[in-house]
């Protein structure tokens, strides 16, 4: 399985997602954003950080640069999208995904390990995962409260494109457990082809049990085959 | 333009340092002159108040590659690693523009780590603010908080440890240190000396715009009456760039390209030409006209002393230039030649085809005034607390008092901000005694922490001294690793004052004994004075920053109680000191009498052995006994799992008070598996440590027989409520 | 030709900002402020002699860049 | 009464978002872009009759909460 991960000016989880894969036996390779093509891969990674300094708004100078219009044709195509925290964020900047990531309730940038529960677990990304299954994954960002218009929510909700939603670690899915604000408590959707997932919570960085746990493993084992 | 005495004032030199550069230059110097003179001589890049002080620190050691006068110290951690670490302050931008001021403090203290190499991998800080109650105090906090986390989180390094004070001494002056840690391979470490003659000098990174201009300040419509009036501005982080200016260096440093790199700190571009020319004992010409500027019509003057940041000065080999140009176009970054080394021994400034400027180097830098100032000797106060004079406490209340106090509180509220996992590195994150990173791609690690103690330094400095070195160095001990060496951030009152004078020679008296002892060396650090006003200055603070090796790492030792029924043992002796306690200070606003006794002896031979014990894995948890004695610690220990204790209070108890509060040093409380403790009391006794097994822990509550019982969840509740009510 | 541009959230969207800034000002006894709310500023110089050519350009910015039209509206002023 | 408040960098103030904002721009082939700075910007409803007094409110407003002096300049007017 071969994957790209795309690094923008002041990406930061680049090596991180980059060490996941390898780890997890993809063959990757980082692909810089001023080139105008990708090489051949089955999934293309958008990471972590905080591309052009999060300037203007969260992911958007990034979605005008060189290599998207290269992520997009690929999309469309079929090839696998993960677009993870600031990766999310410009997934949504780009169109490939619908909604936006709003400043966190709060409006304090929050790292801190929460739980999430897995709401589709029938998708190229999350089928080693049981329905409904608990994780506890780290995340790190300050804009991360997803909004989106009305029937775009309905959308998510019919059509199963909701991929995991903030809970506490017994699975309730509320108001205290939502970290940031999130509508519906939600922490990564799918775009309807299903080919696409943008999530808040770093998969990458739960892979090693001498940092974290391993929650973030079935993720890219569900990716490989 | 005539230089008048309100003009050199101005720029914070004295009449007599003025007449002293006319005799080193042999002529009255120009304003752009008498400005570069300005930022060499201050004290922030002179240290002519501290120097003589500073020489008697240790700083050599098997484990030292590069100690002090480097932009950071150096050590060895074994095969081909190296650490490179520092601290510095940023006290004064941080209280006008805390956000900014906090940010430009992590911002540059990055760059001292990464211009050597290093890719930097943990940052941590030491904030000190003034009393909650205070007005301005809420606001700082919240500024310099998020301003530490707006620029690591978005450079991308884990911020993991450091620590929060509040005290009155800092309603006026806070204190901000941040410390930065990187890696680097041992063959790949650049420093900043200039060699051979006519190389390039290489500008890089952000434009030059007229930030932080000081000693111009006021005076500056005078200075030029037909420009516009030119304030200084505030400092502003770009976290952005400097990730880019990080990545690029990093690139260019993969090949032979540099002869020497320097960033440009405070007094930019003065103060790294001046630098790189002073160590290489060459002379360096710049041509001013081609410094990228930001803004229009900006004078030599500006561009000297500007403190833009994210800015760097490089020395390149012959023939590299084009290809050092390349990585930086492809970072987006400024790279512009702008002089050249020279074999005259002077700073040449031109601008417009003119010499506007020429100083001998030497003059700026070895010539530099230093001096001996006059200190005197802290009186020691006496012990004179008599606890039976005291209205009674309850034992219970006394420990809600502690833990709920903003100095004790829990302050996930501020790690929380903080991105303390990027780079996937982080074995053990902030809220333990160090932090735990690992050395990418290996087994082994590296644990941090900083610490100080201004209440016991203010009270006796050499014990005070001694005893942030001590605590620093159990900190690091208490997560199994072996320290290595410090770094530190002197910040003391106002240089000329004789009493602040002494609280400096003093204080650094205590550290160099504790260093000397332990093996401890000072590989790097920073001196900040003028903090408060000459009438009013803060405590002395100097702040200690350790690292320490982990040299196979299995699982991350910490202090949270990791099981049921498992024993806990005391290390070291419990005299009952609660002079100085924060028992004392938080119950009955006393702050008298002397700091703990620190015994050097004790200090080394029972952190020894209680490494050994954690190398040997015989403890769960392990946790170092200082603020607020064994039982704090012992909550702390219990509010980070879901185990409480069960405690025997000893029996030939003189006080209770003492006994739980007092604060002697030397102390570590572990855990052990129960079936173990005959093998870990034959090793104590064997070397002559003193200990005590003092109870169990048990689930769900925090209980001493006979006096309290507390539930561990109200504990945790206590410990967490501070910030939120505030 | 300058012309300012200021950035609004929609209506239904929510603004965390806002309302944060809004309860720190009534807690500081600002007690008749009705609403506020927070959104960006530009101020943008074009190098056009033609004023619609330079505004039609300016709307172009704001659709392609500065503005993230599924949650904020936009005004572009010319000064 | 209503007013509206645009907050902005002081000049001499390093604007990095700006900038990263204008070299996009430029990117995306806006080459008569001259220059662009970026600033915030607020909306502001307060129930007062008399406009003076409501504006010395808003006033307030600004230098205790919404503008840091130390580095911006602000402007109100009244719409
Ligand atoms: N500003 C801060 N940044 C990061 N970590 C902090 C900060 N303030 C406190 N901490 C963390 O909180 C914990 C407790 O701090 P402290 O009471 O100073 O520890 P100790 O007494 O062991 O030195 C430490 O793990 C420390 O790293
Ligand atoms: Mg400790």
């Amino acid at each position: 399985m071969k994957s790209s991960v795309i690094v923008f000016p002041g990406s930061n989880c680049d090596r991180d997602i980059a060490v996941a894969l390898e780890k997890m036996q993809f063959k990757n390779q980082m692909v810089w954003h001023k080139d105008t093509s990708l090489p051949k891969t089955d999934l293309i990674v958008i990471p972590g950080g905080f591309s052009y300094g999060d300037y203007l708004r969260s992911g958007a100078i990034a979605g005008k640069s060189l290599i998207i219009d290269e992520v997009i044709k690929a999309a469309d195509e079929g090839c696998l999208v993960l677009g993870i925290c600031n990766g999310f964020q410009i997934l949504t900047e780009t169109g490939l995904l619908k909604g936006t990531l709003l400043r966190n309730k709060n409006l304090k940038f929050i790292n801190k390990d929460v739980h999430i529960k897995v709401i589709n677990n029938q998708t190229n990304f999350s089928k080693k995962y049981k329905k409904d299954q608990i994780l506890k994954i780290n995340i790190a960002h300050n804009e991360g409260n997803f909004f989106t218009d009305k029937t775009h929510l309905e959308e998510l909700t019919k059509e199963g494109l909701i991929a995991f939603k903030y809970c506490d670690e017994k699975g309730n899915v509320s108001e205290e457990s939502n970290p940031n604000g999130s509508l519906e408590n939600i922490a990564g959707i799918y775009n309807s082809k299903r080919n696409i997932l943008g999530m808040m919570p770093h998969p990458e960085r739960m892979v090693d049990e001498l940092t974290s746990n391993k929650d973030g493993v079935n993720l890219f084992s569900s990716l490989l085959n | 333009m005539k230089i008048t005495n309100q003009i050199i004032e101005k720029h914070g030199l004295k009449l007599e340092e003025f007449k002293i550069i006319k005799k080193l230059i042999k002529r009255e110097p120009n304003l752009l002159e008498l400005g570069v003179f300005s930022a060499m001589w201050n004290e922030h890049c002179s240290y002519k108040s501290s120097r003589i002080h500073l020489k008697k620190l240790p700083t050599k050691g098997k484990q030292v590659i590069q100690g002090p006068g480097e932009n950071a110290g150096v050590i060895d951690i074994g095969d081909d690693d190296a650490i490179i670490f520092k601290i510095e302050s940023h006290n004064h931008p941080s209280f006008i523009e805390p956000y900014q001021g906090a940010a430009t403090g992590v911002g540059g203290i990055l760059r001292d780590v990464f211009t050597m190499g290093a890719r930097p991998i943990a940052l941590l800080n030491s904030i000190h603010f003034g009393s909650p109650k205070h007005p301005k105090t809420k606001s700082l906090l919240n500024g310099v908080v998020s301003g530490i986390g707006g620029y690591g989180n978005c450079i991308g390094i884990p911020t993991v440890a450091g620590e929060t004070k509040f005290n009155e001494t800092y309603n006026e002056n806070i204190l901000v240190n941040a410390m930065a840690v990187g890696h680097a391979k041992k063959d790949k470490i650049f420093y900043s000396k200039a060699k051979g003659i006519n190389k390039s000098v290489v500008y890089v990174g952000s434009k030059t715009g007229r930030d932080g201009i000081h000693g111009a300040s006021m005076a500056s419509a005078e200075f030029d009456e037909n420009s516009e009036e030119k304030k200084p501005t505030v400092q502003v982080g770009d976290p952005f760039t400097e990730k880019l200016l990080l990545e690029a260096c990093l690139e260019l440093m993969k090949d032979n390209s540099i002869i020497s790199i320097q960033d440009m700190g405070a007094a930019g571009l003065t103060s790294s030409s001046v630098e790189m020319a002073s160590k290489g004992d060459l002379g360096i010409e710049l041509d001013l006209e081609k410094v990228p500027c930001r803004e229009e019509n900006m004078t030599p003057y500006e561009m000297m002393l500007s403190e833009s940041q994210e800015r760097m000065l490089i020395i390149l080999e012959d023939h590299k230039e084009k290809n050092a140009k390349k990585i930086f176009d492809k970072w987006d970054l400024d790279f512009v030649i702008i002089g050249k080394t020279t074999n005259t021994n002077n700073l040449t400034l031109k601008f417009k085809n003119k010499i506007v400027g020429e100083i001998p180097i030497e003059a700026l830098a070895s010539k530099a005034p230093i001096y001996d100032r006059k200190w005197s000797k802290r009186k020691p106060q006496k012990n004179e607390i008599n606890l039976k004079k005291l209205k009674k406490i309850k034992i219970e209340d006394a420990l809600i008092k502690i833990l709920s106090s903003p100095n004790h509180s829990n302050k996930s509220w501020i790690t929380d901000q903080f991105d303390q996992n990027v780079m996937c590195d982080t074995v053990q994150k902030s809220g333990s005694d160090a932090a735990i990173v690992r050395i990418h791609n290996k087994d082994k690690a590296i644990a941090v922490s900083v610490d100080s103690s201004a209440n016991y330094c203010k009270s006796h400095p050499i014990l005070g001294g001694k005893q942030i070195v001590c605590e620093n160095w159990r900190n690091l001990i208490a997560v199994g690793a072996k320290p290595l060496a410090i770094t530190n951030c002197l910040n003391f009152g106002n240089p000329e004052n004789n009493e602040i004078m002494g609280e400096f020679a003093e204080c650094l008296e205590g550290i160099k004994q504790a260093c000397e002892f332990l093996n401890y060396p000072v590989v790097s650090g920073n001196v900040s004075f003028y903090n408060g006003t000459n009438k009013k200055n803060i405590y002395p603070t100097p702040v200690i920053g350790g690292v320490g090796l982990i040299k196979k790492l299995s699982k991350p030792l910490n202090h949270e109680f990791k099981k049921e029924n498992s024993t806990l043992v005391l290390i070291g002796k419990t005299f009952g000191h609660l002079e100085q306690s924060c028992f004392l200070r938080e119950n009955y606003s006393i702050i008298d009498g002397l700091p703990p006794e620190v015994n050097l002896l004790n200090e080394k031979n029972n952190g020894e052995n209680l490494l050994n014990l954690i190398e040997k894995n015989y403890i769960l948890s392990s946790h170092d006994v200082s603020s607020g004695g064994l039982i704090t610690a012992l909550s702390e220990m219990s509010i980070g799992s879901n185990y409480g204790v069960k405690i025997q209070k000893p029996k030939n108890l003189t006080n209770l008070m003492k006994y739980f509060f007092g604060e002697d040093q030397a102390r570590y409380i572990i855990e052990i598996d129960t079936k173990n403790l005959p093998k870990v009391e034959k090793i104590l006794k064997d070397n002559d440590v003193y200990y005590e097994n003092i109870g169990f822990t048990q689930k769900d509550h925090f209980e001493i027989e006979g006096e309290l019982k507390i539930s561990t969840k109200d504990l945790f509740k206590i410990n967490n409520a501070w910030y939120n009510s505030y | 030709m300058k012309f300012s541009i200021t950035v609004t959230l929609k209506k239904d969207v929510l603004d965390p900002q806002g309302k944060v800034v809004q309860n720190t000002l009534i807690n500081m006894g600002m007690n008749n402020l009705k609403s506020i709310r927070q959104g960006k500023h530009f101020e943008v110089e074009v190098e056009d002699k033609d004023q619609t050519l330079a505004e039609k350009k300016v709307d172009m910015m704001c659709k392609k860049l500065l503005v993230n039209l599924i949650i904020e509206d936009y005004k572009i002023t010319k000064i």
